[in-house]
């Protein structure tokens, strides 16, 4: 039993750091540390980077592109990226439909798309839930149904996150009308320039553009883009929402929203006394801190324990956390929006004053994570899947 | 003791109610917001009808007579209903400004124009400095043949770029934050050296920075003791803040009111999902919270007149937290039992949600307030 | 509209703390601030001298020994004894059954049993919970059957508080069997000197002997010790219950214990810096006076609304106070182990040693108020009621 | 990075859980606890035999040579089976004082007789006035002709009534707050002047308030430099932090498992309670909460032995803060989703959360471990 890092992980550690401060680029590394939203060149961009590197999906197997980390590396190398903070690829290419291709799709499904993935020439979008189908997925509607060598696909998709840029979507779609809810249901993908696809994009509290609504209608999409085989989509939406739910903790996420915090707290601004020397303050930030190194001793575990795990099999223990990682980053921006004082009622997104820009993103920030206890999985589910797979209730 | 409005007092709620109902709908408001001024002149024309602008004047002035519980009974339908115009800036901040700080020659001089909707006033008290702290106020003014002259800069004033007039605290004397010294100025928006750069606040409704570079105000501008108007400013956030407690109440009320409605209608699962135990029970913990910051808010409401400003503080103070927490409470339970639909722009109880995040924090936040009550000594003994 | 006390309130409140100042025997007095719990001989004597005033039972109709309050004076009345703190009077006497019988009862019952439990001649004790009927109280299996002029009562009641020095127990009994859970259940007043009835007293983890477990074995009882009408327990039941809800708020125990909270933590003790000086201790205490202060208004508004309900009708926001009212008293209590710093951790029962005598009661009362939560209806159970009584889910 | 249990120490996990649940068993934990003295010598002579007493010994001073995972691995299963015995002070306590304080002679004197089970010790080191504070001691010690002589009062010494001998630390030098200036002495229980008054703590373990009147201590017993005791105090109480962090860990573990064992088997309304969403997703957030102190539990163990004094002391408070959240919730949890059967001390769960809040405040409440946190700046960067 031993918790220390070894030299050569901490010498890996160093080896990320050193990577992320020569290579990423300054102004994408400016809108990230403020909470800003990326475009869609900024995420290109860095993905090329990354590639070029060797780095732009490391968790994949090596014939696919990935390095050949243990699962301590992985993790190194996900926290440094985090906390840099420095871009995450995009999850639902690398983390979501990659691995659920490389896993149970074609030789020639891993040809066509995976590198076209790794490098983000290709934009991903999830088809899964649908306005009656959140919680209760299972209870989907779109269908696919054969013609010739076609599906036809007929429904809508809900809260399709960055479905405006993208290039596919995987989508889940009842192939069996007659089977019980989680069966008859395949895993599809689909070219989103095909006719009858339409994608209206909501807005967010927070202001932006991130959910979109995406209906289908008779979009016909080739038979060989089932992933799998035909009425097993369920299982392959199970593996996918398992690693979904590991990769949700974001610990480095929080750590790094935690150092920008004591950094704002410990700044004289406009002769103000400094927010650090009040002891409740203090008092809450050591607070976060405390519950985020737990999560983050929490997710070792989890890590070491996956090497006595049969792979694929999911770990209910990563519903943890999914759980604990939302709240912790939820509580990381109510502590930021605390430290902006009034600053932290001003809209930046428009005509802001420049004398706030200091505060640009931590509100914002706070209205938009909320979505973290809700989507992959809502906390509810999570505490449910707890109490029932672990707890056996 | 008793809860109970007067008949006065329960017309008012219903004819705020009727009206509201009828002319500020949520998609009526989206439109509102998105105008370039971000309110409505006809909206507020339809309120100086209804007698709301002239509501808490003395009649003598010009107004009509009301208290603390008929400012309350209008903020609770505002919260409901999401309204934006400058009523909180004009006739609430502003409107106590006068009556506490004013002379009787000036309010017969304003509140007119107050009332029938054709001044809107905005005060411009907080610095870029001060955070919270009321008495952090560096705006200088100086001694000017028959005048003043000010010079400084004013953070975050409500409905600054919209407002005809400002009232504008500055220091006549003492160091920076000694609570004397500070005199307030009724100044015109549009006098020479004044800048203002309006902006939104995150829930949608419009602030601004406003400097003053040597800006003249004459002598009959001046509002009262020109070394002692904290106490007026003071007494103005205090009612304010009772204000916002109970708009707060009317917001939360809604929210919960929508969560409970969607928790009926939407199902998954086969079922509503209110049947479900687990949001049962927080939906219960919502109400609880409700009806805690309600019973505050009436506290603020019963408190606002009290001319013991210690006491009246320690109640504001206590008021706030309450509703701070369970504004933040009942906002972010709201969106999570609403799930995706709560997180967009489309829907209402987003913006309810909003709004209180902003409740919380203005007039100082949730610290801010524990600070100065943990200051004042127990509040038990006031009861 | 107007939350202040009238000159006339204000002038009755200092009638009552005077009349505590004067007539509460010091012995007394001293235990309840400390948090000890009083003897049976105790509330006798308390009892008695309430009885002397006239004011024994306040909130009973004046031809039984009430007064004539109205409901502000009746709050007044018990916040101040509780805020003194002076004893209350036996609840199973005074709230429950007393209540029960006044408003249910028989002429001859009224006359038989009121008088002696306003001067706790009677000690009585509530025989509801079973082992197998908790916050489930429909399920209970106590049977009541009919033979010649007698019940004939077997069964076993659970947490029978003070069952040990009762003279009489009331309880529920299922006295038809083929009807519906709720319906056959009868109210029923039993002499504890009855032959076949025993009571085993178990031990509480704060060290004290409350509840019991109650055995009847074949116990006769005369026909004439139904109240009400046979098989309509259950409606006297839920009257009682909703009367003890309310009760149980007990905001001048929370206000009494903050006080002392402050004054412990306000009192220098062998030269160690005083706990008051903590902004974060501060804060603790300002969070629970505010939330103290806000449940006091809540239970103004709730008294306030009787006046426009039907008399005898549960109001559901009456929960509220039991879930808050208990919550508070667990947080205060909480609070106040904080205080008594390591001295908490001394058991006083026995040979505890003198230096940490000004700390008594306080570890073990945190432990004994864990059951505020539980009993009277758990606050799940409150929780519920709210759900679906007030919101209708 | 490796979280896997050697061989060795997987038998030790296995031997001392089966001879726990063979030989502990709650009823007879219930009357070793009746016992005058409060625990058990022949339980006392089993742990010798097991090899429990040496355990953290080093192999030439007549030990096992097992480290902080080792001392993990008993302590989780001592908070399982609520063990009371003399462990904490003797073997965990005054073993590391002897260890990191003690001249090689002293160890070899001293450390056979623990492991046999035949020297119960004890740490007397915290005092009236000390509240948390490891620096505060006012005890004196005055050198004397061959020795010292100690006057002084200490407080809530675990098992100081049985103890064999007394680590007491006292001040040669120094204010009273100078965290120099304080040295170790060990003192016979028996010895003239000590007066020792034994009182049960509320989770039934025995502590001792002890007074010295000059008592004498020979030169021999001085343990380690008579100025700088207070490093090898607190290095001493770091280990025995991590200790009680497993300890707890034992202990939540044992209450969740009542609880579930309990929602799964109670039945009310036809059902067993362990159906309904709300207590479904309340034993979720224990389960998350055992899961998380855990962790830290791990980071206190691994932090035991670091030598840079104030990143481990940063570790412990974390570690404590941690163990202290994860004991008050899960215990009030166990309590209230038992019911009434949990209130009653015929039932172990009770006894459980009885001992978790204990553990909360040993060595320093949640206040005292924020406060240290506070102070000492970032927790992450020690990641």
């Amino acid at each position: 039993m031993d918790l220390r890092f070894t030299d050569e992980e901490l010498a890996f550690r160093r080896e990320v750091r050193a990577f992320l401060r020569e290579s990423l680029p300054p102004e994408i590394h400016r809108k990230l540390a403020e909470g800003c939203r990326l475009g869609k060149a900024d995420l290109v961009r860095w993905t090329c980077i990354l590639h070029a590197r060797g780095w732009a999906v490391p968790h994949w197997p090596v014939e696919w592109g990935g390095v050949d980390w243990d699962p301590v590396r992985q993790m190194i190398f996900r926290d440094e990226v985090q906390q840099f903070p420095a871009p995450e690829t995009l999850s639902f290419g690398t983390s979501m439909v990659g691995p659920v291709i490389y896993t149970f799709g074609s030789d020639a499904q891993k040809r066509r798309f995976l590198p076209r993935i790794a490098t983000l020439e290709d934009w991903w979008c999830q088809g899964f839930s649908e306005p009656g189908a959140g919680s209760d997925l299972a209870a989907l509607k779109t269908r696919a149904t054969r013609d010739g060598a076609q599906w036809v696909i007929n429904g809508q998709k809900a809260w399709t996150t960055l479905a405006q840029h993208a290039d596919w979507i995987f989508v889940l779609a009842r192939t069996d009308g007659s089977a019980r809810k989680q069966q008859g249901i395949s895993f599809i993908l689909i070219d989103m320039t095909s006719p009858g696809i339409s994608v209206r994009p909501v807005q967010t509290i927070d202001g932006g553009f991130e959910v979109n609504e995406v209906f289908f209608d008779d979009v016909r999409v080739p038979l060989e883009n089932l992933v799998g085989a035909e009425n097993r989509g369920w299982d392959y939406a199970k593996f996918l929402l398992t690693n979904e739910r590991s990769g949700q903790a974001r610990i480095g996420l929080s750590k790094a929203r935690l150092r920008r915090i004591r950094a704002l707290a410990s700044t004289p601004r406009n002769g103000a006394p400094v927010l650090i020397e009040d002891p409740v303050f203090r008092r809450k930030l050591a607070e976060l801190e405390v519950e985020v190194r737990a999560l983050e001793l929490t997710q070792f575990r989890v890590i070491a324990d996956e090497r006595h795990k049969e792979q694929g099999r999911p770990n209910p223990a990563s519903s943890i956390l999914k759980i604990k990682g939302s709240e912790l980053q939820q509580a990381t921006t109510e502590l930021l929006m605390d430290v902006l004082g009034p600053a932290g009622l001003v809209r930046h997104a428009e005509s802001g004053p420049a004398a706030f820009d200091w505060a640009r993103g931590g509100t914002s920030t706070y209205f938009n994570l909320r979505k973290l206890s809700i989507y992959g999985g809502s906390n509810e589910i999570q505490r449910t899947i707890i109490a029932r797979a672990i707890l056996g209730l | 003791m008793n809860f109970d409005l007067s008949e006065d007092q329960r017309l008012l709620k219903d004819s705020v109610g009727r009206w509201l109902a009828r002319s500020y709908a949520f998609e009526h408001r989206a439109r509102i917001l998105a105008s370039p001024e971000g309110w409505s002149r006809a909206t507020w024309a339809q309120m100086a009808e209804l007698g709301l602008l002239g509501l808490p004047f003395a009649e003598a002035d010009g107004g009509f007579a009301g208290g603390p519980v008929e400012t309350m009974i209008v903020m609770e339908a505002f919260g409901h209903a999401l309204v934006v115009e400058p009523y909180l800036p004009t006739v609430v901040l502003a409107g106590a400004v006068l009556r506490h700080g004013a002379s009787a020659e000036q309010r017969r001089r304003l509140v007119p124009l107050i009332t029938d909707g054709s001044l809107v006033l905005a005060l411009a008290h907080g610095e870029p400095q001060a955070r919270w702290h009321t008495a952090d106020i560096a705006t200088r003014a100086v001694e000017a043949a028959g005048g003043w002259r000010l010079s400084g800069a004013k953070s975050l004033v409500l409905h600054g770029e919209s407002a005809d007039r400002l009232i504008v605290s500055a220091r006549t004397g003492g160091a920076p934050r000694d609570p004397n010294g500070i005199g307030l100025f009724l100044v015109d928006r549009k006098a020479p050296g004044v800048v203002v750069h309006g902006y939104p606040t995150q829930d949608g409704q419009r602030a601004a920075e406003i400097g003053f570079q040597d800006v003249r105000v004459p002598a009959e501008d001046v509002l009262g003791d020109v070394a002692n108007g904290l106490p007026v400013v003071e007494h103005a956030i205090d009612e304010a803040i009772a204000a916002i407690a109970a708009e707060a109440v009317g917001a939360m009320e809604a929210a919960l009111g929508m969560t409970v409605n969607y928790l009926k209608t939407r199902t998954q699962f086969g079922v509503p999902i209110g049947s479900f135990q687990a949001l049962q029970h927080r939906a219960a913990d919502m109400f609880i919270a409700l009806e805690q910051a309600r019973s505050m808010a009436f506290l603020a409401v019963m408190s606002a007149a009290d001319d013991d400003g210690a006491r009246r503080r320690r109640a504001m103070s206590a008021a706030k937290i309450q509703t701070a927490k369970s504004a933040r409470f009942i906002g972010q339970e709201a969106i999570q039992l609403h799930g995706g639909i709560g997180m967009t722009m489309e829907y209402k109880v987003g913006h309810l949600f909003k709004r209180l995040t902003m409740i919380e924090r203005q007039f100082g936040d949730l610290d801010h307030h524990f600070g100065c009550l943990a200051a004042a000594g127990s509040l038990l003994d006031d009861a």
